[in-house]
């Protein structure tokens, strides 16, 4: 694709080294840590699944255990696989020996690495296998009904209940949605488990579940073969628990994943060290599964002012690109976030809007950039609201977005009901058929307000960055440079769940994911 | 440890549906939501909040919820309300006015006529009073037809005469007895002051008192029509949109058979 | 404005030859013959109004006295202003005295032209003073509030009922209404005969009578000293009564007027001799009054296809240009129609419509272009439908239409409630605040779709008015050319009002309002 | 000699407003026109437009015209409908809980602590709960303020502390025990389920318990409270859109006054 804003390159170049330093000079830091959602990920990896009487999910149970006994340190994977090794017991009998008080993985006896790896190597290798397997079905399923071009649009679920949310998805998929999100319930971010089994009850979303998670894939994959496309399911693992929400993600045959390296701390007052740790992870396993990324650039301008503050979203889909790149992801799986926030009241508004956009296209090209709609500018008026997100909808057509959220006309009230998806879709499919090739046909006048734009949001960015090169990553967040927000190093939640990694620490999945990296 | 609880509230959840008990749905089978923005004449403030509150509560709906107020002038005032409508309907006991005749295609039609008539049947069709609208009209007549069906000019068996728009009712009926015409057709399309049905009561009265009520298959179609309107006004049959050349001509030549017009 | 789309001005001039033609060609039997309706607004402007016991205009009883005499070919001035001289009656009394069966004009002695037009100088000069002050008038409101840039955002009004429709008026030009049109009631457009006194009920419309207007004017004229704003008011005087409405609205300071010299014949079956004849006296008047004419291009649209049959838009545009010009109208009252009426379901449909409406702003620099909202395929879903009208606004941003006639959501419905007016205000400013400067910034690629459609359009317009300029235009209408619509040359309503017109035929107000024209 | 008609009809028109009996206004006085939206679980067919039909009709709308109608799903169709409201609501006795106090402006509040308090006064702000949304909170309490009405911290009479989100209610009131406040503040976003009703009782109900109802000014405010709301659960005062930080202000400040909370 031709520039058609003649950006710099020099200046996009040192924006991304920048953001490249800041990443590995973080990755040092995380590479000589662990959490316990890093541990309780390598459990159910490793087949520990369930929960006990009292409702505790068994990774939960042995995590737990293994802070009691103050070796979380050493990691699930070896205290575990020395206990196979020891006991000739699977890692789920184990977790249930360990539920019952029968076990304390602290008092057995040590083991030679290699011995414990060998113990593990065929349940690990069951998990991948299984990872691998989800990958090649998708892969066939788009082989068979083929890939989309053009935006694909996403739309969110959100009713609490599975099962109505069930009925609600297949309905937009048969009106046209292409990706299909199941928002989680209040809350469920700050929860340091994953809720298990189907739920019927959540405020403003639906727990995310590994059986949630089944109901839905079985279901999209039902009205998939019906209509001959292949139906994207997404949820988000960003919270406490998100390199387990990821595994559960990789397991089921998730397609999307709102996973971003900042979005817990910012928004969530999850403490800076510990979303950080878990994030990588995370990241690793969303990479193996072929899962794409979204991230949450759009949350700032829930906060900040869109036009004042548009540099900040580059500079933090820089850094969530660079790492990104660390744990391995293709950039065909980075979904960066940005979102249509303008003021409707601003004159030329939508040009700004325009120039960002296109900005983003042109200095990302290859990653499929989630594009979020007017949220914070919606109002009561319904009717104002759906020419909104007309307008966003065009920006998409017009600049190439290609995970296209759809905007509700009932943003401002209520979370969306089916007639407000299907009004949704129909704005969507009508701007897109109209203006189909309108991108293609324009061109930005040289001087003009949306190049100038671009150029001046690019330099910010660009010195945005170089600062944060300076500072480093925690200084730059305690500063609250991002979305007008300060969290202090030590403060937030989850702080007490990070543990630095003892010398005979290992993660096999991480390991064993890593190897197999796209080119 | 953690900084999260480990226990989820978990509530029964009425997801069943009862079609005697119908009711809207939002997102939940049974929540009756229903959008409404209706304008008050009265200032946008708190009394005007509450009585939009209120006219929401008299129609049935449970909180309401006033999403939007916006002043249109000093003395109205524009809202937009959510609810749960408590109302209900029983949706296995509805009878509808539906014609039930499964509609055929042209060339059935024309093969109808020669088996069960064994002659051309003349229809005429007008947009008559004040109505200068004729695409509905020319929708059902015109060879091209619209949208993939083709119009009654095109049918062997049909003797098709379309007298266009503002035609009087007189004149209209002058001109079917003229042509001998089988089925008259009328559209209307404006409704304002329910002008239609002003117009369409006066032509069926014209008829009866001019006895051609009983022997002629009448019609009338438009965009506010309904069958069920239609047959109030003593029409034999309603057409709104959705409906084309092929469903009329199919309810017409079967009335006349049921009739016995030959 | 430098043309974006490349047009082939040789061939825009060769279609505005051709109009011109076809034009001249017509003039010369306008110029040699006179309706009832012509008559009945010199009554008028000498000041005959007011209607007898059984509520038949003044205007008309005259008019249809001097039918029956036999004596129209004179021409009421002719007649009147013989009696004037002979009786030392106004025409007021004289009308009266015809009414009351007391004068019979044909039976009067015969007089003198010279002592005839004596006898009505001094009437006819009261009649143009009274124009030429409401001229004046609207200068000063201009000069006082000033003019806006922009488009004029333009609604109508229509709920039957003069007074209901000044509060709705009221409250659109509060919320932002630059020209206010009262719609006329169904079937106004076939009365032989214009309303009298201020009216209550009418179907789809109000009844345009004098009164009405007038009540109109001064409602408008309060809320614009309110507001700060000159609101114009708009009314329609195709039909049966096309110069006699013009001459209402000259006395009562309208606006603007729908005027089209090819809409009473197409869609209301007028006879063509009779519509070409009396659109002409109804231009000079409003040439005269500094009215901006509105042409009906639009209507053919709702008919025939907007995409197939584009460029019969243009070359009526053309037609209407060149017969407004022999009445002496500056292109700066022309406002040429069209209309935004694309299939929803045709891709790339924006893009051809933006095309044809960057297309008459190029080849009508001068005009303040009129463009219509979407109609046809607006339907009962007024989410999708406001959508719609978006898109129409955004036409309107990017190619400098004047005349912006607002659409409305509950277009497939019922004439507009105060709250749709409020709403589609809305919607148009939001779309020309935040795409402002849109137009300006962008430019339409070489070859592409935009300009390849402007081209084929432009072509086929131009060999048409070749076509017609060979036929000559009753031929033309005969044949069907326009909106697929075939009038026989003596078919249609009206016919038995046209009369050849007399050796000492003359209209004092077509000779003195042709005389003032601007440069 | 005209084509035309001299006559044209004429009828009375009632245009009279009547508070006592207001309906909603479409373009006439007492026309009582609505829009309404809704889905119902049944499929797009006559039987489903007759069922939309009946909602309407039970909701109180005459000759309700079903403009739209459109499957969603096999099963589920979603209709617009426009109608006229046969209900009205008597405008004269409508009882509003308003807050009466004319607001003032920050200086004049400060201005009026110093007068009737005579000392700075404690606010403590949260959004409680599981609701993670700050805006609304930040909007009353952050210095720079929201749609260019100040915050409370920038109040010189006010010492004010926003514990931000996702505050237990327990952990609000101990908060408010520690820095001695005499107002507090919640914020409520999220309603799905009626939470934020659930969660604004159980703080009540605490506060109560503690026994610090009596001397606290108790607000809550969000996009979905109104102050009735706020009333039927038991606080001082609710504050949903377009209600700023001078506004609440203003209501404590007089509130303390009222209740001698000195
Ligand atoms: C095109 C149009 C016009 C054109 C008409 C051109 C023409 N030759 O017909 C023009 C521009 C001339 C026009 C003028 C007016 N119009 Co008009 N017009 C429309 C418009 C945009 C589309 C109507 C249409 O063509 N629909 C397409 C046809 C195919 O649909 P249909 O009629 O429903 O027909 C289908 C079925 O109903 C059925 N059908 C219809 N008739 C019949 C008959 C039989 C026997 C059968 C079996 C079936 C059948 O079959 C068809 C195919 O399925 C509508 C708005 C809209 N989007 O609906 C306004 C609309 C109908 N018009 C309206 C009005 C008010 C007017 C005017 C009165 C405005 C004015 N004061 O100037 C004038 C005057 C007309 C008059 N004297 O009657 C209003 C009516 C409001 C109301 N409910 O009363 C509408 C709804 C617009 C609005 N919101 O104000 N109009
Ligand atoms: C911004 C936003 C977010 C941001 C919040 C960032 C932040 N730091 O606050 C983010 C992206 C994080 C977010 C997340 C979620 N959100 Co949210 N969000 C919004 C959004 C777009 C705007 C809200 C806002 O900031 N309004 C602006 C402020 C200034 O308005 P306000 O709160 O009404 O405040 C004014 C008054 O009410 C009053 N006021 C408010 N509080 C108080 C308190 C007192 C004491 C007083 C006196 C006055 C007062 O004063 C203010 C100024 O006038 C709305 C949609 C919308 N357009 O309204 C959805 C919305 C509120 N969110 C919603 C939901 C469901 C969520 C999620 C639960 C979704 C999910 N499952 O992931 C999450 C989780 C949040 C959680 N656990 O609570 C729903 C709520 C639906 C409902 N009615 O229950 C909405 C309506 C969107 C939707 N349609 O789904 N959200
Ligand atoms: C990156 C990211 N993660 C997660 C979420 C939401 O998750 P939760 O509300 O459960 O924290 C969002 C929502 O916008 C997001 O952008
Ligand atoms: C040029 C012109 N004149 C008149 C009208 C409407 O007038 P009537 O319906 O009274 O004929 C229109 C309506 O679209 C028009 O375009």
């Amino acid at each position: 694709m031709k520039s058609k804003l003649g950006l710099d390159r020099a200046l996009v170049d040192r924006a991304r080294t920048s953001a490249a330093k800041v990443a590995e000079d973080t990755q040092r830091f995380i590479d000589c840590h662990t959490t316990v959602a890093v541990e309780r990920t390598v459990c159910r990896l490793l087949g520990i699944d369930g929960v006990n009487e009292v409702g505790v999910p068994l990774p939960n149970v042995v995590v737990d255990h293994l802070c009691d006994k103050d070796v979380l340190d050493d990691g699930a994977a070896y205290r575990i696989g020395a206990a196979m090794a020891e006991l000739g017991l699977s890692p789920q009998e184990i977790a249930e020996g360990i539920d019952r008080g029968e076990i304390d993985l602290a008092a057995l006896p040590g083991k030679r690495e290699e011995e414990i790896r060998a113990a593990l190597a065929p349940v690990v290798e069951a998990s991948l296998a299984r990872i691998r397997g989800n990958v090649a079905k998708r892969q066939d399923y788009l082989e068979k009904f083929g890939e989309k071009d053009g935006p694909y649009i996403y739309l969110i679920v959100a009713t609490g209940n599975i099962y109505e949310d069930i009925t609600q998805a297949k309905a937009a998929a048969k009106q046209g949605a292409d990706i299909i999100a199941v928002i989680r319930t209040t809350g469920q971010s700050l929860l340091d488990f994953v809720p298990y089994g189907a739920t019927t009850e959540g405020f403003g979303g639906t727990y995310a579940t590994q059986e949630n998670f089944r109901l839905m894939r079985a279901a999209l994959d039902e009205v998939g073969e019906e209509q001959h496309r292949y139906i994207r399911l997404c949820n988000y693992c960003s919270g406490l628990c998100m390199p387990e929400i990821a595994a559960m993600g990789a397991l089921e045959r998730l397609d999307v994943m709102l996973n971003d390296a900042l979005y817990g701390i910012l928004f969530r007052d999850i403490n800076m060290q510990r979303t950080i740790i878990d994030q990588y992870f995370s990241r690793v396993i969303n990479s193996f599964a072929g899962v794409i990324i979204n991230t949450g650039e759009d949350n700032y301008l829930t906060t900040a002012d869109a036009y004042e503050e548009a540099h900040t979203v580059l500079a933090s889909q820089f850094l969530n690109e660079a790492f990104a790149k660390c744990a391995g992801l293709p950039e065909e799986q980075m979904g960066l976030g940005h979102a249509f926030e303008m003021d409707p009241d601003l004159p030329n508004a939508f040009l700004y809007e325009l120039a960002q956009a296109q900005m983003a296209r042109e200095i990302f090209p290859n990653a499929p950039l989630k594009y979020m709609p007017p949220t914070k500018f919606m109002t009561g008026n319904i009717f104002r609201g759906h020419v909104q997100d007309a307008l966003f909808n065009m920006v998409t057509i017009l600049t190439g977005q290609k995970i296209h959220l759809l905007g509700m006309m009932t943003e401002a009230i209520h979370t969306p009901f089916m007639s407000d998806r299907a009004l949704a879709i129909e704005n969507a499919q009508y701007i897109f058929r109209t203006m189909q090739d309108f991108g293609s046909e324009i061109e930005f006048k040289e001087g003009g307000i949306i190049r100038s734009r671009a150029a001046e949001v690019l330099q910010k960015a660009a010195d945005l960055l170089g600062e944060i090169e300076q500072m480093g990553l925690f200084a730059t967040l305690e500063k609250g440079v991002f979305a007008d927000i300060k969290r202090p190093i030590d403060g937030g939640k989850g702080l007490e769940g990070v543990v630095r990694k003892a010398d005979g620490y290992f993660n096999p999945f991480i390991e064993e994911m890593r190897k197999e990296e796209k080119a | 440890m953690s900084s999260g609880l480990y226990d989820m509230s978990a509530k029964d959840f009425d997801k069943t549906l009862d079609l005697t008990m119908l009711k809207p749905y939002g997102d939940t089978m049974n929540d009756g939501k229903v959008q409404l923005s209706f304008t008050l004449p009265v200032p946008n403030d708190d009394r005007g909040m509450e009585a939009a509150r209120l006219i929401s509560r008299q129609m049935g709906l449970s909180e309401p919820n006033v999403a939007y107020a916006r002043a249109l002038d000093k003395e109205f005032t524009f809202y937009v309300v959510y609810g749960s409508c408590t109302h209900s309907v029983d949706y296995t006991k509805i009878k509808i006015h539906a014609i039930e005749d499964k509609a055929m295609e042209m060339d059935e039609v024309d093969e109808y006529i020669r088996e069960h008539i064994g002659r051309k049947i003349v229809v005429i069709g007008a947009s008559t009073g004040t109505d200068a609208h004729t695409v509905g009209i020319d929708a059902i007549m015109n060879r091209k037809g619209f949208a993939g069906h083709y119009g009654l000019e095109r049918y062997e068996m049909i003797e098709a005469y379309n007298l266009g728009s503002q035609v009087p009712n007189e004149e209209f009926l002058a001109k079917a007895r003229e042509v001998n015409a089988d089925v008259l057709l009328v559209s209307q399309t404006v409704t304002q002051k329910n002008i239609h049905i002003q117009n369409l009561t006066e032509l069926i009265e014209l008829a009866e008192a001019e006895g051609m009520r009983a022997n002629h298959v009448m019609c009338c179609g438009g965009a506010r029509i309904t069958h069920e309107l239609a047959k109030e006004l003593g029409f034999d049959a309603g057409f709104g949109p959705g409906k084309f050349a092929n469903d009329v001509a199919t309810f017409c030549v079967k009335e006349m058979v049921r009739r016995g017009i030959k």
